[in-house]
């Protein structure tokens, strides 16, 4: 039904926005506004703000081995990482190195992920707090290690299907780990009273680089 | 479409005074380049635009490349004192700069073409002839390799700076070009 | 009934019979500009916080509601925002005229309140001429934004000076032109005897101008002539933010944006109100049967629906173009409201002739083919079209 | 006496406002002030109980006149009056003289009529009905007069004003397509480039 | 009073306009002088880079007679940031979160001109699935692209917000798809070379096919409040008007090229992706004015969702990234590529030169949007302020890619 008389064409449009004017007071469709502070959506899994690096029980269980590929690979340059003086034991129960400083700028930080992405170790992942602003705009902003850490439970709480994987990847490699860390002790034993050497170191050291080059694998297809 | 080689041979049979020259592609399975001589550059471009074969309307892409002098060591044996040695020699590249045009026709719908044209070198002798006068969508383009690389194109009917200030003095994409120190960045990110 | 219908009109009896008897009549010029300025004062806030809300409910969003009870005090949190910001002058602005412009719009709009019959008695002043009266004060508006647009020293400004003079010219032509078929068949100019001339009932609805075909099309056109004349969309050309910033108000700010805003706005309802005393019955009771509610009631329920009305249009059209503009006041709506002068006059004679319905299908008739007619012309070869599509 | 007393300050009001007319020498002042004096004067007739006439001279002349002569200010040029210019001109006799003849062409037929000797009734009243009557009876031919005047007025300025502009867009060439119509036509020359 | 009205000249047009410039004689538009006698003052504006209808910091040198725009010279660069150098610091996936940047409303189609870019050079080949994810997440963003610039195109007339609510309304729908497959609603920084970043979600196909099926209803809303209206004919019919011949030769791309009657649609001609699939046509307007220019875009939107539809029920199960395709640490073979798509805005295209190294040796982003705008003052000559307004927002522009 079109009517075409001069000025129909406004008339239609006059027609539209009463209908949208009523059409707000009962159409959840057209008020479409979420009523920020009071009301907040819930925030789908994929969604990510600023980087997190997650710690299994507590800080001293970071995962970060300040292997420094995040600092290299971070378009904005915004991460700033100074290596431990010394090694401490990882899940695995190799020893590593831990971050002494390990420093996000946020202002900085444009939040596209690939620091999470490229994390070899699972350590550094996209967080979900958006409420960041502050009335100082330079040291609030810089993120240091004790703000970025954060428990596994969170990361578990924000992006449950990661971390789920992450874990049992994780798991995987901590049995593996563990296996030959007994065939080793069996081995030691063994070779205690027939001495016989080899495999053991090599076999450990490639446990560890298959899960890390399988975690690298599994970070660039999420 | 024609191949490069076509292309250059109706350009040369056609354009009296034309110089061209192929650049192949550094990677042989991505198509290579037609280098033109500033003389002839603006009567080539307009018979690619023109030549019913062609027809190439739409210039779609300008843009600069810097070549700066690069030392590049090669190994040659060389008779040194009466025995062959490998000597390293070092041969400077020439330094120049590029300005090149990718162009498409759409009547014909074929393309990419890619024109290029260097300088002599980098500093006085950094001109070329504008094709703004063949193709309107060189205008910004042409003004943009002008701001940030010095190529300056002759001809062009209104070339200023684009993007950066007209005070601005150097040309930032230029790989020589040293950016000044911001005040900001001397906050450490540990601060 | 009639008690509450003269409540006011009782109330400021009594409260005049205080009064020395010399002092009389200033004290009833006072009562009635503290009354107008507190009712319209009301409306102005009341005005801006339903328009926004309005304009939020079309855009599917839920307007201002953050200030009071539904956002019902933003009004006030906008006052104290403008009164409490900086008075900026240019410095190469004309600072007596920068100074005076918003007082030379807001002064006289509010004289123009004094003629306006609000309800039954209810006129400040009585005037033989209150319509005539009603257009030479708000003429004065045109220099006001001339002075504003001027003396800011600003490009836009000027522009927008110039094009709201313009605009303001242009269209009190038809606004006026409007009103004429209403002054023709009511024989009188002043609004009080207007609004009594609608006060009859046939067949129990209200003898109101609207009903009758010119009354429709004046309506209409008025309408149209009073939306340009208060610079609202479609017609906000002076202050048309995409193009021109603010227009002549691009260097005002704090308590003289604010009278800018509030002249705007109290324009807007003298126009309004004017609208609703010409030509839809003024304080009358649209059925015989809704007589009992007071007179006053009815006039402010017309007079919201009008309000309603543009601000509806402003969430809905486009802005013109101000040639477009023009050609549309001295093209289209000056044309026809001649032909709706010729149609009222048509109406008045055949009155003895021919039956109701037929006079008003002719008189209807010859409206809206002189309006199709020049809309035609008007939007000549305009039309939607038909695309190619290439596979 | 309050009558008095408004229409000393309505005349004071005004002839300032007609003095600061004349004397600002900022033109849009001028022409500011010059609304002053015409909203003054519509006072005065208020003061006269001619509403009417009071309504129409705001109306018509505050609302209207000023505003073209505002117009007119600014449409033409040199409207700024080097401060140094004396306000008085060299030919100020010839200024002197002319004003003296104007005055007396007005003061004469005045002082001369009829009007002068009629006594003022005792309550002004001049209805809107019947000026309206007046006019469409009695005046009726100063009326229609008056009208055709403005009608040709009208026309007349439509027609000064209308532009005269040739038609400015000529298609016949379009010069990057059209210029080298194919391969074969010989290059163009620098000249060709810019001047086609 | 006379810095008022500034004075450019003393009766003749010369000084401060460019009337001989060879500019003009692409589109003929040259302004002769009024021969009727009147002294002429213009008034010389600058538009921006603070006003409200340059979307964003642009600006416009302009010079009116009246209102009737004499000369006008756009002014970029205010938000230039230097992507192509800042390329050349970054590695090859380091530059993907920067393209989101250029184009801001459409982060997806720059992702994959880069991606596809990188992809030709280094002779990646994306998989099925993530072919047909590209094609959705690309057609949905030209869809709200489209409903953007016709809700900002009509801001500009002055229509207070009301159509571009309803437009920013249904790119909430959309943007609400892309925060649940990307993780961000605007900067998504999804794909990689040889496939895309993550798997669709559970459930994200058919959301994503409601909203498909219901933006149809959004479009008929939009027409019903607009498209007829008599102002916007008015407003729109005639002015701007782009000859096929200038804007082909102005380089004009996307919408606008096709606004002015040429079929060029390099999802057409180039075929990239997998476009050749699906079942969509292009529509062509005859007269390049600004209604042209809306119309085109809104008969566009009603296209993209056909391929939307189609896409949405054949994409295929699969792997999203070819495991050959190195993402980080990619270094290219030397070689040089130009490789464009059909971005909403135009042709977008990336020219990257490698020499072997992580990064490029020359990244150089061809912005539709800045070359879109070289024959604006062409457009805009004649017409009144108010309508370079439109004229501007009928171009598409976003000054992130503008300037970049």
């Amino acid at each position: 039904m079109k009517f075409n008389f001069q000025g129909a064409g406004i008339v239609r449009g006059f027609v539209e926005t009463a209908r949208n004017f009523l059409g707000s007071y009962y159409d959840p469709e057209r008020l479409t506004t979420v009523e920020y502070p009071e009301r907040k959506l819930a925030l789908p899994e994929n969604v990510r703000t600023v980087p997190f690096l997650v710690y299994d029980h507590d800080m001293s269980g970071l995962r970060c081995t300040a292997c420094k590929i995040c600092e290299q690979e971070c378009p904005a340059a915004c991460i700033k990482i100074i290596k431990d003086t010394v090694k401490k034991s990882d899940y695995l129960g190799k020893s590593q190195f831990q971050p002494q400083v390990f420093d996000i700028d946020i202002a900085v930080c444009m939040s596209c992920g690939i620091c999470a992405e490229v994390c070899p170790f699972d350590s550094i992942k996209m967080d979900q707090v958006y409420e960041l602003a502050t009335q100082d705009r330079f040291a609030p902003l810089i993120l240091h290690k004790e703000q970025l850490g954060k428990s596994n439970a969170y990361f578990h709480a924000i992006h449950p299907t990661d971390a789920v994987e992450t874990d049992s990847l994780r798991d995987e490699a901590k049995r593996k780990a563990e296996t030959k860390a007994a065939a080793d002790a069996a081995a030691k034993a063994a070779a205690a009273v027939k001495p016989k050497p080899e495999i053991s170191t090599t076999a450990n050291s490639q446990s560890v680089g298959t899960s890390a080059t399988a975690n690298v694998e599994k970070a660039v297809a999420t | 479409m024609h191949t490069l080689e076509e292309i250059k041979n109706l350009v040369e049979q056609n354009v009296p005074g034309a110089v061209v020259q192929i650049v192949p592609n550094a990677n042989p399975a991505l198509a290579g380049s037609l280098l033109l001589d500033s003389k002839s550059a603006t009567d080539v471009a307009e018979y690619l635009r023109d030549v019913a074969e062609l027809k190439f309307d739409l210039c779609s892409n300008v843009t600069g490349i810097d070549w700066p002098s690069k030392e590049v060591k090669t190994k040659i044996k060389k008779l040194v004192d009466g025995v062959e040695k490998e000597v390293e020699e070092i041969t400077k590249t020439p330094a120049f700069l590029e300005v090149v045009y990718h162009l498409y026709s759409t009547v014909l719908v074929h393309g990419p073409l890619a024109l290029r044209m260097r300088t002599i070198d980098r500093a006085e002798n950094n001109r070329v002839p504008s094709l703004t006068l063949v193709w309107r969508s060189c205008e910004l383009q042409e003004r943009e390799v002008y701001d940030l690389f010095g190529v300056v194109f002759e001809g062009h009917p209104d070339l200023r700076r684009l993007l950066m200030w007209d005070e601005f003095k150097h040309h930032p994409m230029r790989k020589d070009y040293v950016p000044p120190v911001d005040e900001g960045d001397a906050v450490e990110v540990s601060a | 009934m009639n008690s509450l219908d003269q409540i006011f009109v009782t109330l400021k009896q009594w409260l005049l019979s205080y009064v020395p008897t010399d002092f009389q009549p200033v004290g009833s010029a006072l009562l009635s500009i503290v009354a107008i300025i507190a009712v319209f004062g009301t409306a102005f806030a009341l005005t801006t916080i339903l328009e926004r809300k309005g304009l939020g409910r079309i855009q599917n969003r839920p307007g201002p509601n953050r200030v009071g009870p539904c956002g019902f005090l933003q009004p006030m949190a906008d006052a104290v925002k403008m009164l409490t910001k900086e008075d900026i002058v240019p410095y190469a602005a004309d600072k007596v005229l920068h100074y005076l412009a918003p007082i030379v719009l807001t002064v006289p709009i509010w004289l123009a309140f004094a003629v306006l019959p609000f309800g039954r008695n209810m006129s400040a002043i009585e005037l033989d001429a209150s319509i005539v009266f009603f257009f030479a004060v708000g003429s004065a508006s045109e220099l006001a934004v001339f002075m504003a647009g001027w003396s800011s020293h600003n490009k836009y400004s000027l522009i927008g000076a110039m094009r709201g003079i313009a605009q303001m010219i242009s269209y009190e032509v038809p606004l006026v032109l409007s009103t004429v078929p209403v002054l023709m068949l009511s024989g009188t100019l002043n609004l009080n005897e207007i609004v009594n001339a609608q006060s009859g009932f046939s067949f129990g609805v209200g003898q109101w101008n609207v009903f009758t075909p010119w009354g429709a099309a004046g309506f209409l056109l008025f309408m149209i002539a009073a939306t340009a004349e208060s610079n609202r969309a479609p017609f906000d050309l002076p202050e048309g933010e995409s193009e021109i910033i603010a227009g002549f108000l691009t260097e005002y700010s704090g308590f003289k944006y604010a009278l800018f805003f509030l002249g705007e706005y109290l324009g807007l309802f003298a126009v309004t109100g004017l609208a609703v005393t010409l030509f839809l019955g003024g304080w009358n009771a649209p059925l015989a049967f809704l007589n009992v509610v007071p007179s006053w009631l009815w006039f402010f329920a017309k007079f919201g629906a009008l309000i309603a009305v543009f601000i509806w249009a402003r969430g809905t059209v486009p802005r013109l173009r101000f040639d477009q503009l023009l050609n549309f006041a001295w093209k289209f709506i000056v044309p026809l409201t001649l032909v709706n002068i010729a149609v009222a006059g048509i109406w008045y004679f055949s009155s003895d002739h021919l039956a109701y319905a037929v006079r008003w299908l002719i008189c209807a008739g010859i409206f809206l083919g002189f309006y199709e007619l020049l809309g035609r012309f008007l939007s000549l070869k305009r039309a939607p079209r038909t695309y190619r599509y290439a596979e | 006496m309050p009558n008095k007393i408004t229409f000393c300050l309505t005349v004071v009001f005004t002839l300032s406002a007609a003095v600061a007319a004349i004397r600002l020498r900022n033109p849009v002042h001028c022409a500011l002030s010059a609304a002053l004096a015409f909203a003054g004067l519509a006072v005065a007739f208020l003061g006269l109980d001619a509403e009417f006439i009071a309504f129409a001279q705001i109306l018509v002349y505050v609302g209207a006149i000023s505003i073209l002569s505002i117009f007119a200010v600014l449409l033409t040029r040199g409207t700024e009056v080097e401060p140094t210019a004396a306000v008085f001109s060299r030919s100020w006799i010839t200024g002197i003289a002319i004003t003296l003849g104007t005055a007396a062409a007005i003061l004469v037929p005045i002082f001369s009529s009829s009007i002068l000797y009629k006594i003022a009734p005792a309550v002004a009243s001049a209805p809107v009905q019947m000026i309206g009557t007046e006019l469409m009876t009695h005046y009726l031919l100063p009326m229609e007069v008056m009208g055709l005047l403005l009608t040709s007025a009208l026309i007349g300025a439509v027609v000064i004003a209308m532009s005269d502009r040739p038609e400015k867009k000529d298609d016949s060439s379009h010069p990057s397509v059209t210029r080298y119509p194919s391969a074969e036509s010989k290059p163009a020359t620098k000249r060709d480039l810019t001047t086609v | 009073m006379s810095t008022l009205r500034k004075e450019i000249s003393n009766g003749s047009f010369c000084g401060g306009i460019d009337v001989d410039s060879p500019l003009r004689h692409f589109s003929g538009a040259t302004r002769t002088t009024n021969t009727n006698g009147f002294a002429h003052d213009l008034l010389e504006i600058s538009m921006g880079p603070h006003h409200p209808s340059t979307h964003g910091v642009f600006r416009m040198d302009v010079i009116v007679d009246g209102e009737e725009i004499v000369q006008l010279k756009p002014v970029f660069g205010y938000l230039h940031r230097n992507h192509e150098k800042l390329a050349e610091k970054n590695s090859y996936l380091g530059i993907i979160p920067y393209t989101d940047r250029l184009d801001y409303i459409c982060s997806m189609t720059n992702n994959w001109a880069y991606v596809l870019a990188v992809e030709k050079l280094s002779g990646f080949q994306a998989t099925e699935r993530a072919e047909y994810i590209r094609v959705i997440v690309s057609e949905l963003t030209r869809l709200f692209n489209h409903a953007c610039l016709v809700g900002f195109l009509l801001q500009d007339m002055g229509a207070l917000g009301t159509p571009l609510m309803y437009a920013f309304r249904e790119r909430e729908k959309i943007l609400d798809l892309f925060e649940s497959l990307t993780g961000s609603r605007m900067m998504c920084n999804y794909m990689r070379f040889g496939g895309v970043r993550c798997d669709l979600p559970e459930g994200w196909l058919d959301e994503a096919k409601k909203v498909v099926s219901d933006y149809p209803g959004f479009i008929d809303q939009f027409e019903a409040l607009i498209t007829g209206n008599e102002i916007l004919l008015a407003r729109s019919q005639g002015v701007g008007v782009l000859s096929r011949e200038l804007a082909i030769s102005a380089g004009v791309t996307g919408p606008m090229l096709r606004a002015s009657g040429v079929n060029y649609d390099i999802r057409k001609t180039d075929k990239y992706g997998i476009y050749s699939r699906f079942n969509f046509r292009v529509p062509l307007g005859d007269h390049g004015d600004v209604f042209d220019r809306y119309m085109i875009r809104v008969l566009e939107m009603r296209e993209s969702l056909k391929i939307l539809e189609q896409a949405l029920n054949q994409i295929p199960a699969g792997p999203i990234i070819d495991p050959k395709a190195k993402n980080r640490g990619l270094r290219p073979k030397a070689g040089e590529v130009y490789s464009r798509i059909e971005s909403p805005k135009g042709e977008l295209g990336f020219h990257i030169i490698s020499d072997g190294s992580a990064s490029p040796y020359r990244l150089h982003i061809r912005p539709p949007s800045l070359i879109n705008l070289t024959i604006l003052e062409d457009m805009c000559l004649g017409q009144t302020i108010a309508d370079a307004v439109i004229i501007l927002g009928s171009v598409d522009i976003v000054l992130g890619e503008v300037d970049r």
